[in-house]
């Protein structure tokens, strides 16, 4: 339980995926203009995330390792991901329409997203069991919403004052990644238990 | 096209990091120094070359609607070969880059150059636009891990400029990588908009 | 005659209360923890508090004149009040180039790239904290003790903080608790005397510069989260800069909800990110963070927590 | 050119040639790389092991032993140094999640009696300029600063700051500093506990109130 | 003491006639009276130039339900009928009319076309109907400054049925104090007209509403109840606090409850009238008289004469302004209406209307905006906007132009007091912005209303 909860803790706050690990910038910088799609864009990659966690788990276990097949890695997980990214769509698209309405425009940036590969693969080079890796990836994607989310609200702000010329858009949203990251180092050294 | 404007193109013009602001990830996650930031720079370039190379040697045996699967397993080929080499060759760097490695499979310049690119074009001049737009890259990531290492350590690629104790330790840390690129992109803009 | 006529919409009158007087009340009301910090740190706390003063306000007149080509924002205190309170997070044997890049960054950074007054998220003051914390760990930690050597500057001899001391497991019986309450401790030179900075929060409060909200949330979610994981509220309300943050710097309107409600979601937050960073993490200290962190939730705070409107029907659940 | 038509049978031809080229090429590329990347590692941990303890005859590798603390389930690993069949010393391959930035390794190297004769840090996440400085500090002849040629039996491997201490802790990085020293008396431990199953004699132990002494589970990997 | 209970500020009250009687004016020899006195359709003009009209006659007629009669305070003559410059230099139809010769100033009860003089008895057997039918004849709106027609609030909307009369007799604008000085000189016709107006409304009870800075008006007014022997009038005194006498407020502060968003405030079954208002009740009741005339308090810090003035609408601002001692020198704004609602104007020479309660000459060192900074978030704004608005946010916004979000957090409920701007420490000129937005929002917003139907 313990173990749980440290995970928990540490991935979203302490090594947050967006503030400490760098992974899934261009969607942080590219789909926080809007809080409404920050969190679409969140529960997607929430969704896309954990599923993709949970099946390149498996065939690094089930094939990869087993038939010594451990240099395509790479390669296999990048194809399950587009693979499964496609699929869902298709899946999403025929049972949940409301739902595909809301995260279908994100879920074709999300195969390009390194945080959902990354994931994938810190989740192996640490060693974790599935149970582990699952949660990670649900907690990695929680913190990564929570980025985002607190992202866009800091985005609508800086829509209404005035920003000198050139810091305007890009420049000025890097600083505030950056005092955002600043800040979450307070989290940082945090041990549960 | 003349092939030293391609080479411009990427380099400045169309510069991948400042301009068209792709291949955020790595550009904030191996700039910790100038030496792994040249070295990441100069491994995607590795990579970006090849790839635009076999996919506009390729493109017209792919149909339309499979290229993006196919580029990705083009470019994943290429990504894992660097892998090995590495892990063969140059143990100490392959640590220090760590993930971004792997995960030059995701970046969007590569995708984006065969796609934008290499699909479009002759085999030789994807190759410079592969020199061209790695080396925008790799100048890039150099810069921003010069200007870090500079400020956070006091040294450039590991030449001592002044004592450590006068080093701003948050610079090789997170929020200075985003800072120092924030900045950066800041001048930039106001440099083009001044010219 | 009627060309001489001012036309302007109403209303025509205006309270007296300005930016400017707003800032100087902040700054009235800090003098006591001054008089407190000259007095326990003498000769050190006067340099960093003269060099943080002078560079915040030399930074602001730079980048806005200079840079922006803005008219001057000098006299309306705020650039004053940065740096005055950027230096009472500083020790006070912090080296006059590091208290310039403090400087620097509150000013540069924290508040002139957002666009200058008004515009930032974050509290200036802070960044430059944090940001020199982060920067330079060894200096910023480094608390010279009260009252010992107070002709001395760069040599003055150090000791632990009451939270770096049980941050190392100390003892918490040993500490006296009122020391912490008239500052003969070591730390920050301005967040030692908790009765200096009561005397300051009472003047701002009777003269309406702010409200208690924050200050109270603050102050009582850190006594009730405390309470609750068996800590010591005494130790943790009167130690570091729990109080001079709460009163002071939590407080600044620029960078705080606008709403009461909001006000009191943010200032319990604050407490209990406190406690937790300082029970559980690697910072002895969490205040600082605490406040920059949900100064970050701010326009989320303010998105979704505002005043409820006349006559609008409350939500039934 | 023109381009190959979107037909199903085109598509699976191309994305089907496409995949076994590369893998083919992957593997071919692979069984070229496995014995270099193989040898890079093994390399790196003898280059480990040379570098801490004294000069050894054996190789270490094979003789490697398990120690695993009371309270985790990964072993730290124990490689006896010999010369000419008598023990000279050992390398201990140990680790600490206490780190300022999480798990830190590092490798020991002890003399018979259980002087440190040298330490790796082999992989860490510290904040550079602060807690990374572990790599050198411990071996600074500054102060109380080194930990060379010290015993744990007979010197306190605890942070000055803390109670009793005897090691100087890098400035501002006391964390880093406690981890580095825990690693240490567990690797003693770890490496105590290899001469008592082996029938070496030991060193009486005289580290009172120590954290985690005692070893749970122990397997030979020579047995 | 009550109040209402969100936002509010208060400024100093200045009330530099606090004391002074009513100063009754010699009537004028000539008038002008526009057709757009109150809020509603403009009165149709029923006189033509080289009429001769009697004194209180009607010379424009209510042109639809929303909309009042205009009655001429003298007798005269019909001289122009024409285009004249208002006080915000605004031109506007209206009737000039000039005393010819010395009747001008006929007693009204002489005038047969009035209903004469109304004894006690018959007072009591008017029906509700037919004191309504009173009202609408006599022109009367409402004097609080909304110059809202009183027969419209008087004949609710089917289905809404009213239960209190509150007598707004708050006055909580600084420097006013023509409703402080009617009600000190004229009690019981306040009292007589509240009783008029319960009646009419069909309702058993009346509260007047004043604040506690007029301790003696309360204790006058209660005195006269008990002496009267009056039942269901009583008098609720207030903290004083701007905006009071605002109609949403006031409910709230004595009844405790809240006009909800988008209704009116026959919602809660109050219907509020101003003092004044109910003063002109009575004399339209008992003596026949139109709304003709009305008091005005003439102040500011530097008029030599500051007095509450009872005279007849429709002179020129500058003869009432005479009347207190002239334009001072330094005179830097002239407002009509009370400091934070009224209008700031460049034509004195414009005439008086119905809903002019105040001017007010400020000095040029009063007159200027302070200098505008940048806003500091320091929410002053909202902590004041009585109506639970987020005032920085509604004036960000609608200098931006999202129009749409604006209309999403209540830009319409502003009800325009002012009280943003006056608390802002940036000087932010809020209000102004807010007023942009509503403009544009409230167009937008009959605009689909208009495509609906
Ligand atoms: C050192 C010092 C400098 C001040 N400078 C200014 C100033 O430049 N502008 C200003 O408006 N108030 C300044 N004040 C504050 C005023 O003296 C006064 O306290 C304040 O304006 C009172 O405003 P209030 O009555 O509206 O609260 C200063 C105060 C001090 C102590
Ligand atoms: C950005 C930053 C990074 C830090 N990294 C480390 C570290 O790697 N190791 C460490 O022991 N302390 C580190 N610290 C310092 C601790 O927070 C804390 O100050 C220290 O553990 C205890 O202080 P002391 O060593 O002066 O007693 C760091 C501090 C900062 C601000
Ligand atoms: C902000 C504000 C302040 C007002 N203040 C007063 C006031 O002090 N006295 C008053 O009689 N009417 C005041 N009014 C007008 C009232 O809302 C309301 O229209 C009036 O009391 C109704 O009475 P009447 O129709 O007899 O004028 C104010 C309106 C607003 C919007
Ligand atoms: C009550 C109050 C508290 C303030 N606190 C701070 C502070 O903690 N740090 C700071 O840099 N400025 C502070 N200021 C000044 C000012 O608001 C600040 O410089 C703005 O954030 C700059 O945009 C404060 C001002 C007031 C009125
Ligand atoms: S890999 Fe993905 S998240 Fe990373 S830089 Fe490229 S697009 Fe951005
Ligand atoms: S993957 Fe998409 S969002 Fe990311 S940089 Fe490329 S184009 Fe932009
Ligand atoms: S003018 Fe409008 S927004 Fe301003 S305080 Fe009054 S009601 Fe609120
Ligand atoms: S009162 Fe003025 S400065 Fe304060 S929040 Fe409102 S608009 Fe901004
Ligand atoms: S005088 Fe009070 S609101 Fe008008």
């Amino acid at each position: 339980m313990l173990t749980y909860l440290s995970i928990i803790v540490t991935a979203i706050f302490v090594n947050n995926i967006v503030f400490a690990q760098f992974l899934g910038i261009c969607p942080f910088l590219g789909v926080s203009k809007k809080l409404s799609s920050a969190v679409g864009m969140g529960a997607a990659v929430m969704f896309v995330m954990t599923l993709a966690t949970c099946v390149t788990w498996l065939v690094q276990h089930g094939i990869l390792e087993p038939w010594g097949l451990g240099y395509m890695q790479t390669i296999v997980f990048i194809l399950v991901i587009a693979a499964l990214v496609q699929m869902l769509e298709i899946i999403i698209k025929k049972i949940a329409p409301g739902l595909y309405q809301a995260l279908g425009v994100f879920l074709p940036l999300i195969t390009t997203n390194c945080a959902v590969l990354g994931v994938a693969i810190l989740v192996i080079q640490k060693g974790m069991n599935l149970g582990e890796s699952i949660v990670y990836a649900v907690a990695t994607a929680i913190g990564f919403t929570l980025a985002l989310a607190v992202f866009a609200g800091i985005r609508e702000h800086l829509r209404l004052v005035d920003v000198p010329a050139p810091m305007r858009g890009i420049p000025i949203a890097l600083i505030c990644a950056g005092m955002l990251a600043m800040a979450f180092m307070g989290f940082s050294g945090i041990t549960i238990g | 096209m003349n092939k030293l404007r391609i080479i411009y193109n990427g380099l400045i013009a169309e510069n991948p990091t400042f301009v068209l602001l792709l291949g955020m990830c790595p550009t904030l996650g191996t700039t910790g120094s100038a030496m792994t930031g040249m070295s990441m720079g100069l491994a995607t370039t590795g990579v970006l070359i090849c790839s635009n190379i076999a996919i506009s040697a390729i493109k017209s045996l792919v149909p339309d609607r499979v290229r993006i699967p196919a580029y990705i397993v083009v470019i994943a080929t290429f990504v894992t070969l660097l892998q090995m080499f590495m892990a063969a060759y140059l143990p100490e760097l392959n640590a220090s880059l760590g993930i971004f490695i792997p995960l030059i499979v995701v970046n969007c310049i590569l995708l984006g150059r065969a796609e934008a690119y290499a699909s479009k074009h002759t085999v030789s001049d994807s190759c410079f636009d592969g020199i061209g737009i790695g080396l925008g890259f790799t100048l890039a990531l150099t810069l921003l891990g010069a200007v870090r290492e500079i400020l956070g350590v006091g040294t450039v690629f590991g030449l001592r400029l002044f004592p450590e104790t006068f080093g701003s330790l948050v610079f090789v840390l997170a929020p200075g990588a985003f800072i120092a690129l924030g900045f950066l992109i800041a001048l930039i803009n106001y440099i083009r908009n001044r010219s | 005659m009627n060309q001489l006529l001012t036309i302007s919409a109403s209303p025509h009158l205006h309270t007296k209360r300005t930016v400017a007087s707003c800032m100087w009340h902040v700054v009235v009301a800090l003098l006591p923890a001054l008089a407190a910090s000259l007095y326990f740190f003498g000769l050190g706390a006067a340099i960093v508090v003269l060099t943080a003063v002078a560079g915040c306000v030399a930074f602001e007149y730079i980048i806005n004149r200079w840079m922006f080509g803005r008219p001057s924002t000098i006299l309306n205190g705020s650039a004053v009040l940065t740096g005055l309170l950027l230096a009472f997070n500083l020790p006070s044997n912090l080296p006059i180039w590091i208290v310039l890049i403090g400087c620097l960054v509150a000013i540069g950074i924290g508040k002139m790239s957002f666009g200058g007054l008004g515009c930032n998220i974050w509290n200036p003051a802070l960044v430059g904290r944090v940001f020199l914390l982060i920067s330079f760990p060894v200096q910023m930690t480094s608390w010279p003790l009260p009252l010992v050597n107070r002709w001395a500057y760069a040599d003055a001899t150090t000791g632990a903080t009451t939270l770096g001391i049980l941050k190392m497991g100390g003892d918490p019986s040993s500490i006296d608790l009122w020391q912490s309450a008239t500052g003969a401790i070591g730390g920050s030179l301005g967040e030692v005397s908790a009765i200096a900075l009561v005397i300051g929060v009472v003047y701002l409060l009777a003269m309406r510069v702010i409200t208690w909200h924050i200050p109270v949330a603050i102050i009582g979610s850190v006594a009730l989260f405390t309470l609750c994981i068996g800590g010591n509220i005494g130790i943790e309300l009167l130690s570091g800069g729990l109080l001079l943050g709460a009163f002071f710097m939590a407080t600044d309107y620029v960078t705080s909800p606008m709403s009461r409600k909001g006000m009191l979601v943010y200032g319990i937050m604050i407490g209990i990110i406190t406690i937790v960073i300082r029970r559980w993490g690697a910072y002895p200290e969490g205040m600082s963070f605490a406040i920059l962190l949900m100064n970050s939730f701010v326009p989320l705070i303010n998105r979704y927590i505002k005043p409820r409107k006349f006559g609008e029907r409350r939500v039934k659940k | 050119m023109k381009k190959l038509p979107s037909t199903l049978l085109n598509m699976v031809l191309s994305l089907g040639i496409i995949t076994i080229v590369a893998s083919s090429l992957l593997a071919w590329v692979n069984s070229l790389t496995a014995g270099p990347i193989e040898e890079a590692q093994q390399k790196e941990e003898i280059e480990a092991i040379k570098s801490v303890t004294p000069p050894f005859d054996n190789n270490p590798k094979s003789q490697e032993w398990k120690w695993t603390p009371d309270n985790d389930t990964i072993p730290f690993m124990v490689y006896p140094a010999m010369e000419n069949g008598n023990l000279v010393g050992a390398a201990v391959k140990g680790y600490t999640k206490n780190g300022f930035g999480g798990e830190i390794r590092i490798m020991y190297g002890f003399s018979t009696d259980g002087s440190v004769t040298g330490y790796q840090v082999l992989s860490h996440a510290e904040t550079p300029g602060l807690g990374a400085k572990m790599q050198e500090w411990f071996r600074m002849d500054i102060g109380n600063r080194s930990v060379i040629g010290k015993n744990p039996t007979t010197t306190s491997m605890y942070v000055a700051k803390d109670a009793g201490g005897a090691i100087d802790g890098i400035t501002a990085a006391t964390i880093t500093s406690r981890a580095f020293l825990e690693t240490l008396r567990n690797c003693f431990t770890a490496f105590e506990a290899y001469k008592t199953d082996h029938g070496f004699s030991t060193t009486p132990s005289c580290m009172a109130g120590e954290g985690t002494t005692g070893a749970t589970t122990h397997t030979s990997s020579k047995e | 003491m009550r109040t209402f209970h969100i936002g509010g500020v208060h400024p100093p009250e200045n009330k530099l006639t606090e004391s002074a009687k009513i100063i009754n004016t010699e009537l004028p020899r000539e008038v002008t009276l526009t057709f757009g006195q109150h809020i509603g359709a403009p009165a149709r003009c029923l006189v033509k130039k080289g009429d001769y009209v009697d004194r209180g006659s009607v010379i424009a007629e209510a042109s639809g339900f929303v909309s009042a009669n205009v009655h001429t305070p003298i007798s005269g003559t019909v001289t122009k009928v024409d285009q004249i410059k208002m006080p915000n230099g605004m031109p506007s139809p209206s009737v000039t009319i000039a005393a010819l010769d010395d009747d001008h100033e006929k007693d009204l009860r002489t005038i047969s076309d009035l209903t004469p003089l109304r004894g006690d008895d018959e007072i009591e057997a008017l029906d509700p109907k037919a004191i309504i039918d009173i009202v609408d004849k006599a022109g009367i709106v409402g004097l609080g400054g909304a110059t809202f027609p009183t027969k419209v609030k008087l004949s609710p909307p089917p289905g809404m049925k009213a239960d209190l009369v509150i007598i707004n007799a708050v006055e909580c604008e600084p420097y006013l104090t023509n409703d402080h000085a009617l009600m000190l000189e004229e009690p019981d016709a306040i009292l007589a007209g509240t009783r008029l107006l319960m009646k009419a409304a069909g309702v058993e009870r009346a509260i007047i509403g004043v604040e506690a800075n007029k301790q003696n008006a309360i204790d006058l007014l209660r005195r006269r109840i008990a002496e009267l022997g009056i039942n269901g009038i009583s008098v609720t005194e207030l903290t004083v606090k701007y905006p009071q006498g605002g109609e949403k407020q006031l409910i709230e502060a004595i009844t405790g409850k809240k006009v909800p968003s988008g209704s009116l405030p026959i919602a809660t079954g109050a219907i509020v009238q101003n003092v004044a208002t109910a003063y002109a009740i009575y004399q339209a009741v008992r003596f026949g008289q139109p709304l003709i005339e009305r008091v005005v308090t003439v102040t500011g810090p530097s008029v030599q004469r500051p007095g509450n003035y009872r005279t007849a609408i429709g002179v020129s601002v500058a003869s009432l302004i005479q009347q207190a001692g002239g334009v001072p020198a330094d005179t830097g704004k002239i407002i009509l209406g009370g400091p934070m609602m009224g209008k700031a104007i460049v034509n004195i020479d414009a005439p008086t209307t119905k809903g002019v309660s105040g001017i007010l000459l400020l000095p040029e060192s009063m007159s200027q905006r302070p200098r505008i900074e940048p806003c500091i978030r320091c929410a002053q704004c909202a902590f004041a906007c009585p109506m639970g608005l987020e005032p920085f946010l509604l004036a960000t916004l609608s200098r931006f132009g999202e129009w749409e979000e604006v209309e999403k957090e209540k830009i319409m409920n502003c009800v325009e007091c002012g009280c943003c701007s006056y608390s802002c420490p940036s000087s932010r000129p809020i209000l102004d912005f807010i007023r942009l937005g509503k403009q544009t929002v409230g167009a937008a917003i009959r605009a689909r209303q208009s495509q609906k139907k």
